[in-house]
């Protein structure tokens, strides 16, 4: 089945992003897919390529950017919610992209289920 | 459809509505703060009791472990599930409603 | 980086839009309002729903002048008139619905004369099937 | 010590929480989504209509405008004041405790 | 930029730090917890106090491990030790108190019992009189 | 008087840095001192240098470095929060500095009123 995400909150304030990413790993683990995450509102801050938590925690943006790499998953960032916010290309993590919310749009449209976390 | 609810009842009032508005046979899973929800002998505890009659309802276990509380202090008739179980339960209710 | 191309050619799903919030305390009910503007582009079902202080968001007369803040009340005007569009022509097969939840508006005296854009004054358990009934579910 | 609220009390606890544990006396301020307590004729009025005889109790005027309320519509002992006045509330009353 | 230096020799204030969230669904719980510890450097006077689902913070018995995230409840057992420390060495002249509103736990059906640091248990009256007498609240 | 400022919550999402700012802008025109703002928590993302709002709308993160600028207002970004959110030299704003969370004990101890917003 084609898992579509929908990321609402940025890394570390609100424990979303640490259950999209628990959820999407436990899809692919399952055999299932995982085409697209997608991070708009403050979920776009999950691609902030300057984050650096200390040492004994996680370290969201690159988990996020090692399932892109080791999965195929697709990360995309609003376009207009990451410019709002300050994630363009100079501050952007590896493993992430910028395109428009037509992006999500697809996903919904593309995918088996549309699974959104947030605040 | 499978309906998330991720705030304390004590809160936020995203359980009520999503009580209110979620059809009778949906499926609910209390995740993050939300599992508070599902813990016995609270003055909140009440809701959820009265939900289990009408919805089939979940907690996400991982978060229960995380704030400290057991599998027997959650409320009777609620299921608890890890991350593994939440992807089964999308998989198996359809469409996902995120009450935040 | 793995760029994804979905196939989406003739898909036509039902989006529902899930509006809780009150407006300008937080973002979600503008940023909300961009996806289902951008829904209209592939030509998708919406249902554009108000529910709890989300109501709020559709009230005449907001002005942001002393708070600084971008007034986007006009753009459900611009909602209104996308979905007057599709009802009316033939050629766009698209059904959107405005819809506020009568508990809602009681419970904050108001009334759909409040309101900057028409809307259908739905009960919980009408909503509750509308929504049952879609494919994919945004809200904020 | 001068209170302020920010959200809507049909969303949070917050503005419940502030008037159990604001002292007799003190005043209370309510902005951006909290100004939704201040307005007559809804089901969570009662508590701003209880509140004013023990607290003196402010709403800011931008955030009412925003949201397309107007003075009139404000419960009766409730005094509208705008930024200027948020600063003079904090100068004249102590402490600022925001319940967030 | 405009660096500022602060008179702050001799000050003494005390801070009220007002933790009314669960953990982990949020972070506001540790970010309040690491400035806690950094008032203890400046000598100030804390009320550490714990109403709504803030109780939950420091209850005994936390396990992170499958969330994945940072187990700081230890952090709470630095906290009791620095207001023992306070409480013992008369150079020290630092009053701390981590108070918990009894209406709080009443409604979470929870005790002392429950938790893995010494509290005084208070009424909601008594929190009032404590924090009105306070100069800074920080609250997360 | 003397107002210390603490931002809890990062621009565009939540009001709280408007209704912070808003209230500094306030009491400096009332001929108040605000010596210092700090940034806490996501707070801190209203230092991102790379944050380009709409036209249209406000710009925060120029905002609070005008208020820096004109009204000698020191902006201080918490240096853990800020490390965990991606906000460090390479993505800070003109105006704001980073340093330790004693700078906000410090605003308490040596301000009036230490004024806080937040979500």
């Amino acid at each position: 089945m084609k898992f579509g995400i929908l990321v609402n909150e940025g890394p570390f304030t609100h424990q979303a992003s640490d259950t999209a990413y628990q959820f999407a790993k436990a899809a692919l683990e399952k055999g299932h897919d995982v085409p697209r995450v997608f991070f708009y509102y403050d979920g776009v801050n999950n691609a902030n390529k300057y984050s650096a938590p200390q040492a004994d925690d996680r370290n969201l943006v690159k988990l996020w950017g090692a399932l892109a790499a080791e999965k195929n998953v697709d990360l995309v960032v609003c376009v207009a919610a990451g410019m709002r916010r300050g994630i363009q290309n100079e501050s952007l993590a590896p493993g992430f992209r910028i395109s428009g919310l037509g992006q999500l749009v697809e996903a919904g449209m593309g995918c088996d289920r549309l699974m959104m976390f947030g605040d | 459809m499978l309906h998330t609810v991720n705030k304390s009842p004590f809160e936020r009032n995203s359980l009520d509505t999503c009580l209110r508005l979620a059809k009778k046979g949906s499926a609910i899973l209390l995740i993050e703060d939300g599992v508070i929800a599902a813990v016995k002998g609270t003055v909140q505890s009440a809701k959820i009791e009265g939900a289990v009659g009408n919805h089939a309802v979940y907690v996400l276990g991982p978060d229960l472990k995380a704030r400290a509380f057991s599998e027997d202090q959650v409320i009777s008739g609620v299921k608890v599930v890890d991350y593994a179980g939440f992807v089964d339960l999308a998989e198996e209710h359809g469409t996902h409603n995120a009450w935040l | 980086m793995a760029e994804f191309e979905f196939e989406t050619e003739g898909v036509k799903k039902t989006f529902t839009f899930m509006n809780r919030k009150a407006p300008y305390g937080t973002i979600y009910a503008l940023e909300v309002l961009e996806t289902v503007l951008i829904s209209a582009a592939f030509e998708q079902h919406a249902n554009i729903i108000f529910v709890d202080d989300g109501v709020y968001q559709i009230k005449a007369g907001q002005d942001t002048t002393a708070i600084n803040m971008k007034n986007f009340s006009p753009t459900y005007g611009i909602i209104e008139m996308e979905k007057e569009d599709a009802d009316e022509d033939d050629d766009i097969d698209m059904v959107w619905r405005i819809i506020v939840e009568k508990e809602s508006l009681d419970a904050r005296g108001l009334t759909e004369d409040d309101f900057k854009v028409s809307v259908e004054v739905l009960s919980a358990a009408e909503i509750a099937d509308i929504v049952d009934a879609s494919d994919c579910v945004i809200s904020g």
